[in-house]
């Protein structure tokens, strides 16, 4: 999972940032490490960060959906942070809607949100 | 489907051998980073970057992997870009392209996104020898 | 752009303007306008003003839903405006209920509704 | 599907031809119009507006562009309309008229929608050679 996606604590959230060309097993990785960490820290929230992303096509779409997934099924709130604009029109014009996910534009907003409950 | 573009590809920029996901997203960072060198608006790179990622995967996923062509089409100022495999082809290219179709537990939006995403889209396919699509992005 | 949406900054929303004649290619033009705007301004709100169209077709319908969605993925909640009555009745009978965005009788009745949050 | 109606647009009020999205916006506005002029109700105005509107669309979407008409029909007090083109036509129209269905990215709902919003609907379409619908309101 090297320089693909770190996965730090920030409060009571885990913050996950997804580099540019995370590839699809390191995304298995990925998903194995948030798990364990959610249930094993008891956070109220995951945050993904996806500031670094110059595109999200509908397979990084899917990962993200899957991890708001995953999120959900232990108990914590999935928060993405950091989309570009251009990114955010595309996405929709492919039809990805992530609802799954709470979006906010930066990481203190998502812990605002988190922590209002 | 196939209506022939004569200036497709006039000027090669550069190719790339597409067999895992990092060469696709090289793929798409080459054209990003081409049209923004021509000052096309950041709506419009993440637009065309996006599709041809999506196609550049589809090669890799579906197609057994294949090559990447970008470059210019003088004649119309588009940046052209070309996917091809000689995997196993779509049998049914119109549901292929339908929203929600997909063979492999995928979202199945790929191609009709990429077409959408695309000033110009065309796609040629013979089962069991390959599929390549052609798509371009105005300059 | 000219002349088909205009987006002006009123409190902490954007108000987006759909005129009548508002054609595909205009469309891409506002969405890249309206999307920068919502993530350099900060915004909470994007309210989308109908008044002005006489009728809302599959097209225009998946226009505002599309906004919608931009919208939401940049952390700011859509209120619709100004639909006429005539209008809603079409919608629902062409089974467009845009569940992405929340109505308001007027600009008035959409900022009061985003200052509660 | 297509039972003739002998006084179908039995005097023209107007032809526009369709080609881009700003002839399909003059065509419903000619047609809210007239509705209105002849003191048709709001709702029933934006109903059958909306089901032209779909149409003509559709003309330039997907059928390569064509023309619209709008007429009367002096004997049963009807305005109808005729969209015509020239394309690829529809291969299966059941499936076509279904909501949902959509061969481009879109929502699909437009055909089973405006036979809906329309007192009268068909639609005569040859695969290869065109698509021709005429519908109507009551006036
Ligand atoms: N290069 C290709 N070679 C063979 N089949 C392909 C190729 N590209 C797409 N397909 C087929 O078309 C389907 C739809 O593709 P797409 O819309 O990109 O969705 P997804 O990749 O999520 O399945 C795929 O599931 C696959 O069956
Ligand atoms: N004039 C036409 N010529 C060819 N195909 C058409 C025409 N009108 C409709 N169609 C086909 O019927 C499908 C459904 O049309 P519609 O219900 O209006 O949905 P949409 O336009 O959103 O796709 C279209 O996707 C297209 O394949």
């Amino acid at each position: 999972m090297s320089g693909v996606a770190s996965i730090h604590l920030v409060e009571n959230a885990l913050l996950v940032s997804i580099q540019d060309d995370v590839t699809d097993t390191e995304i298995i990785d990925l998903q194995d490490a948030l798990s364990n960490r959610i249930a094993d820290e008891n956070v109220d929230g995951v945050i993904v960060d996806i500031s670094a992303l110059e595109i999200v096509d509908t397979f990084v779409g899917r990962v993200i959906a899957q991890l708001a997934g995953i999120s959900r099924l232990l108990a914590a709130e999935t928060y993405v942070v950091g989309m570009r604009p251009a990114v955010a029109v595309t996405l929709v014009e492919l039809g990805m809607y992530l609802p799954q996910t709470r979006t906010a534009l930066s990481l203190s907003h998502a812990l605002a949100q988190l922590r209002r409950g | 489907m196939a209506e022939p573009q004569p200036d497709f590809l006039h000027k090669i920029i550069q190719r790339i051998d597409l067999r895992t996901g990092k060469d696709a997203v090289q793929a798409r960072q080459v054209v990003a980073r081409e049209l923004k060198a021509r000052g096309v608006s950041a709506l419009r790179v993440t637009r065309f970057a996006t599709a041809v990622s999506e196609i550049a995967r589809n090669v890799i996923v579906h197609g057994g992997g294949g090559h990447f062509t970008v470059g210019l089409n003088a004649a119309t100022s588009y940046l052209d870009v070309e996917c091809r495999d000689r995997g196993r082809g779509i049998p049914d290219i119109e549901q292929a392209m339908k929203d929600g179709f997909t063979t492999a537990g995928g979202l199945g939006r790929g191609l009709g996104g990429a077409k959408r995403l695309s000033d110009r889209f065309e796609i040629e396919t013979v089962p069991g020898q390959g599929t390549t699509v052609r798509m371009s992005a105005k300059i």
